[in-house]
């Protein structure tokens, strides 16, 4: 009999190591960028702040499946995983968070964490809940109708599926059989409405049905399992299939924004579980059990991290304010380059 | 030129602008088999294919959605609803989305999409068939209304609209459809958005008017230069956002006197937008107070007859009466 | 061995004989009333209407389990069968038709078949598609909360379960398990639009698993089935297990509308195939197996109902328009008793 | 009298409300065990059960939806929209149902909603937490629309929107929350709705706002006084449909002149309503053009302090200044 030795989890799917540590840099990066921002917010430096922590996994592992500068990113405003992966820079994540004139999302004109990068195939998102699931339904049907290989990924919470505009953005896509991928970070709590007040279901991924298309659910502290989902949804998506809602059972460790105070609706003690299934420390776990990692090299990665955001930050905050009257400005096209009348990427 | 009525002007410009783009699609409720409930993409489907004619699910937020969507990557969707009292379901796409897709992103994303919709009453559309929706969107920044009355103006809005890069409500009154008719242009002609025109030159007075009670003002004018040889100029507003001030307060300064008539209920409608603007600007070339006649602030028109005449005169022939009233004073 | 009479099917149900021929009496008003709306149309004398044929059978077998002066009914725009059955008469039909002052729709305000009859529990509706699903499911929250043993029941078309507020209706009766029936119509169109184009699925029941209560498909034009389907759904709704979702497949026989013209965007082989389904006829031939119906008693129903309808419309014709100026009453409350504080039944 | 802010004026006033009728409920976004994101429901969930005060799904047109249900079913629901600009997706709800539902039952249904919606900027707020929605609505027959200034007249509408029988959109200015105390009378005291208020006496001009915006005024009117001697009367309109032309056209008769300032965007918006009427009805009191002053018509207030500040006065001072000009005009 011979003897076979099982291909690393990793390994199956087709990741590197260099991959699986470019990931785990990824989920740290989005970690510590939290923390950051939110020591800024506690300076008064930052007035408003979403924490993204305890999502970081399942926002890594999925968007790691998309091709950067290719396929097209729709992320809700607590994706800071979702845009690090897409491309976009802790400099630039914090030019949104200081509201200077060169935030590639808005140039300060919206809260932070309101994302929008025309170079990366990030689209611009605003803040009604769930607005953008319609629109990348419309975008796949742009993908499809341009013959573009491109696929158009759609994240948002449990919150956004009890709005109208979820349902009839899945039933679109559902019915055109679109190239797009629909993720949902189930972290179970829309601000302080629990999901037994938002659903009689367990699984959002339930409702897929409804529309013709897989639902998934998937362990959200799992980084490799949610980039397995997704890149599965978006082999089908590019050979014709259609589009997957994936679920990421995820929990988010801190209160909805720095606005909230989450003690007046969450035990400390469910908090504090749900801590102990930290998807940064399952990653790092998991890259130790592979020998990617040890205490030297997590320590050496940290610091890195670290001084790239502290730098980013640094830079970011001496950059400059927006002009005081530029607030009249692309109401609608204006002439010159600046304003593209073709729409987006 | 040819003469045609309204619906036909839209539909030969429409056509003609889907020929030649294929960046353009339609989308919207029976679109395509059934051409439309007014029939104006009739055939479509067929011509142009199921990809570029697109029967959607009976769901306005997503239609408006999708277009925008679409328009966000290259495409020039014209979004159909199917009637405009049923665009209230996308009301948050339109205003939270479309409208501010360009200033949010500062310029980086746009949003050049045309939602096409009927509205206005007279033809026993009842509640819901029926309704001014005009006032609620010319107040949006960042999305333009126009609402042509004639069969030229509607050609050459609709061109303008779909070549404009930015979100264009298009508001087709449904009394003009067929009742209104008039020369078109062969060419490819362009009617500039945020221009008002002057439909009829005069000296006495100032009549501003837009859609269906436009045509009103045209034959209440009409009657009252041959009845009462009251000489009346009728600027029609057709791009209500942006309003073309210039040209009202034109008028008005060679008229000294203006009367400002629209169908939709009177409070708050575009009307008091237009009657602030001449009073704020011209207040001293007055000879009389503004005069503003606006429909009934009932919630809709009704249906059995005697209660829709009502809505659309309360008094008999009031246009003519108080235009005469006015020119008198 | 004893020999055991089988139950009727009907006598299983818990109907008697006189039940059935009740039901068969309504199932045949709606189809005689909409024939006569349908010529007054074409004399010019109602210039809109809304033709039920076809859906006679699911409307009256579902609404027959609902009851008379208790429960509440949320019927749609072709739902004249419903209505019937609520107990309005063909008469206060037809002043809907007329656009009559004492229309107790609306007074001749509505468009006829925009149902509304506050002693009967019929709740004012309007144009906007699915708008009502949300009304429903706040009325059966008002039931619970008021203690009420009453039951709510929605009708609505397969176009209806496109929109948000469809979606939203359903999932809050979900969550508080309330007690409200959903009752879709599937005539496969909406308006021209195929089934195919308005979503991915078969079965529009299958979306009811999404909201964590049951979905039942039934044969629109058997009576029995939908009432069988309807009565469980009665009884979940009374014993406190919340919603049901009842799709009814069906076929609409005409046109949309007296605006629309079907053939258009539907062959006369399908629609002549599905007349051979007509559940006017299933029924009737069903209560003839029973020994409840012969050729003279058809004949004698049929000119009794004809009877009823002729002396209805007649009396409608000559009732009174509304006052012009009426038409400013009403935006707000009057004083007075006719204007309810209270709200509906 | 009790001196409290403007948010807990509304939450005292709330609360007594449903202390002393069951059949008030409250229902929305986090009102349960978060207390609404200002906290006015906070304990209210152990107070009053679970039925009472009911957590939605994040759904406004279902919350509006479910209302309306139970507005026709005995109830008298009280719909928190957790920030106006998220209303939008309920328009349909509002627009085609709450506020047609007794005018198109010919008066046999009725639906007793109050619609609660915190609006308005100035607060850092960005392009969705700080909108002006009263223009959309006050164009709405059949739906009245207040929107209090001060601890009193929140606490006396709010209770006069809970007694109405129709629907009422009751608009909670941000900004007044905390920045605005004053005295608020301990007994149950209403406000009647569509009445305007003389918030202080004057005789040089008449300056009507609401809102915030009337702080601004009062500030400038009181600055004015002491400064350079000019009387400013400042007309808090306060319930913007049905609006209380009589007490805005006295004013003005007093002084003959008139200044409109509020915060939404300029065109279209409420203001042009209350010029309109003023110019319709009062032109040959007027010494001088009427003055209006709105916000800049961009899709919402921007985020970045620069930017904010520059909507909320694109000039330094303007409303002082405005006013100071007209007095001297
Ligand atoms: C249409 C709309 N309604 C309400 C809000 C206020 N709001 C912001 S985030 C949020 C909860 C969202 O929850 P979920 O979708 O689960 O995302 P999570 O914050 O949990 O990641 C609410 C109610 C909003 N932004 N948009
Ligand atoms: C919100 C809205 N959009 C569009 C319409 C126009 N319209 C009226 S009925 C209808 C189709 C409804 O189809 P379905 O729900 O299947 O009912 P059916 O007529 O087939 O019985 C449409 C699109 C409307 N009334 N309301
Ligand atoms: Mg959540
Ligand atoms: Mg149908």
């Amino acid at each position: 009999m011979s003897t076979r030795v099982a291909p690393t989890p990793h390994g199956a799917l087709g990741l590197t190591d260099d991959d699986l540590l470019a990931m785990f840099r990824l989920v740290l990066t989005a970690r510590l960028l939290d923390e950051a921002a939110l020591r800024q917010n506690r300076m008064g430096r930052a007035p408003f702040v979403v924490p993204a922590e305890g999502h970081e996994g399942c926002q890594v592992g999925t968007a790691w499946a998309m091709r950067r500068g290719v396929d097209v990113w729709l992320p809700y405003y607590r994706d800071g995983g979702v845009v690090l992966t897409a491309g976009m820079t802790p400099y630039e994540i914090f030019l949104g968070i200081f509201a200077k004139a060169d935030d590639p999302s808005s140039g300060g004109r919206q809260m932070p964490s309101h994302w929008g990068h025309r170079a990366l195939g990030i689209i611009t998102g605003s803040s009604p809940i769930a607005t953008q699931v319609p629109h990348a339904a419309g975008i796949a049907y742009a993908i499809t109708y341009r013959n573009e290989d491109a696929v158009v990924a759609c994240w948002f919470g449990d919150g956004a599926t009890s709005e109208g505009d979820w349902h009839e953005g899945l039933n679109f896509a559902g019915i055109h059989r679109l190239p797009v991928i629909f993720v949902c970070e189930n972290n179970h709590y829309a601000i302080s409405v629990p999901q037994s007040k938002q659903m009689a279901i367990d699984d959002v991924a339930d409702r897929a049905a409804g529309y013709g298309f897989p639902g998934v659910v998937v362990d959200g502290n799992d980084v490799l399992a949610c980039y397995a989902a997704m890149k599965e949804a978006h082999e089908r998506a590019r050979a014709g299939e259609g589009p997957t809602l994936i679920e990421c059972k995820t929990y988010r460790f801190l209160g909805h924004t720095s606005d909230d105070d989450d003690k007046t609706y969450r035990s400390r003690d469910e908090v504090e579980e749900a801590r102990h299934h930290d998807p940064v420390h399952v990653f790092g776990e998991y890259l130790r059990s592979q020998g990617l990692l040890d205490d030297i090299g997590a320590e050496e990665l940290r610091a890195s991290v670290k001084g790239e955001i502290d730098e980013a930050l640094a830079a970011a905050w001496d950059a400059a304010d927006p002009e005081p009257s530029s607030a009249l400005r692309h109401v609608f096209a204006e002439d010159g380059p600046e304003d593209g009348a073709e729409g987006g990427p | 030129m040819t003469e045609k009525n309204v619906v036909t002007a839209i539909r030969d410009a429409l056509h003609d602008e889907m020929a030649g783009d294929d960046r353009i699609v339609l989308l919207g409720e029976d679109v395509g088999n059934r051409g439309g409930v007014f029939r104006i993409s009739a055939g479509w489907m067929q011509e142009f294919g199921e990809q570029r004619v697109i029967d959607t699910p009976l769901a306005e937020s997503g239609i408006v959605g999708v277009a925008i969507g679409m328009a966000m990557h290259g495409m020039l969707p014209v979004a159909e609803i199917q009637f405009a009292d049923f665009i209230h379901p996308a009301f948050d796409q339109i205003v939270s989305e479309a409208a501010r897709i360009r200033y949010r992103s500062n310029g980086a994303f746009s949003c050049p999409l045309v939602i096409r919709a009927p509205c206005g009453g007279g033809i026993h559309g009842a509640l819901y068939h029926s309704q001014s929706i005009e006032a609620f969107f010319a107040h949006v920044p960042g999305l333009k209304v126009v609402m042509p009355a004639t069969p030229a103006d509607a050609a050459g809005l609709l061109r303008a609209a779909i070549a404009d890069p930015d979100p264009v409500l298009f508001l087709e009154h449904k009394k003009t459809y067929r009742a209104v008719t008039g020369d078109v242009p062969e060419e490819r002609h362009i009617v500039e958005i945020g221009t008002a025109d002057v439909k009829r030159e005069g000296t006495d007075l100032t009549c501003v008017s837009y859609g269906f009670a436009l045509h009103t003002c045209l034959d209440a004018a009409a009657r009252l230069l041959q009845d009462e040889g009251v000489s009346v100029e009728v600027v029609d507003v057709r791009s209500l956002a942006p309003l073309d001030t210039e040209t009202i307060l034109a008028s008005v300064h060679r008229t000294s006197k203006a009367i400002i008539v629209y169908e939709d209920n009177r409070t708050y409608g575009a009307g008091a937008e237009i009657v602030a603007t001449i009073a704020e600007e011209a207040m001293f070339d007055l000879d009389a107070p503004i005069v503003r006649i606006g429909g009934p602030d009932v919630p809709a028109m009704p249906f059995a007859t005697p209660l829709e005449h009502y809505f659309m005169e309360p008094e008999p022939d009031q246009v003519y009466r108080r235009m005469l009233d006015l020119a008198r004073a």
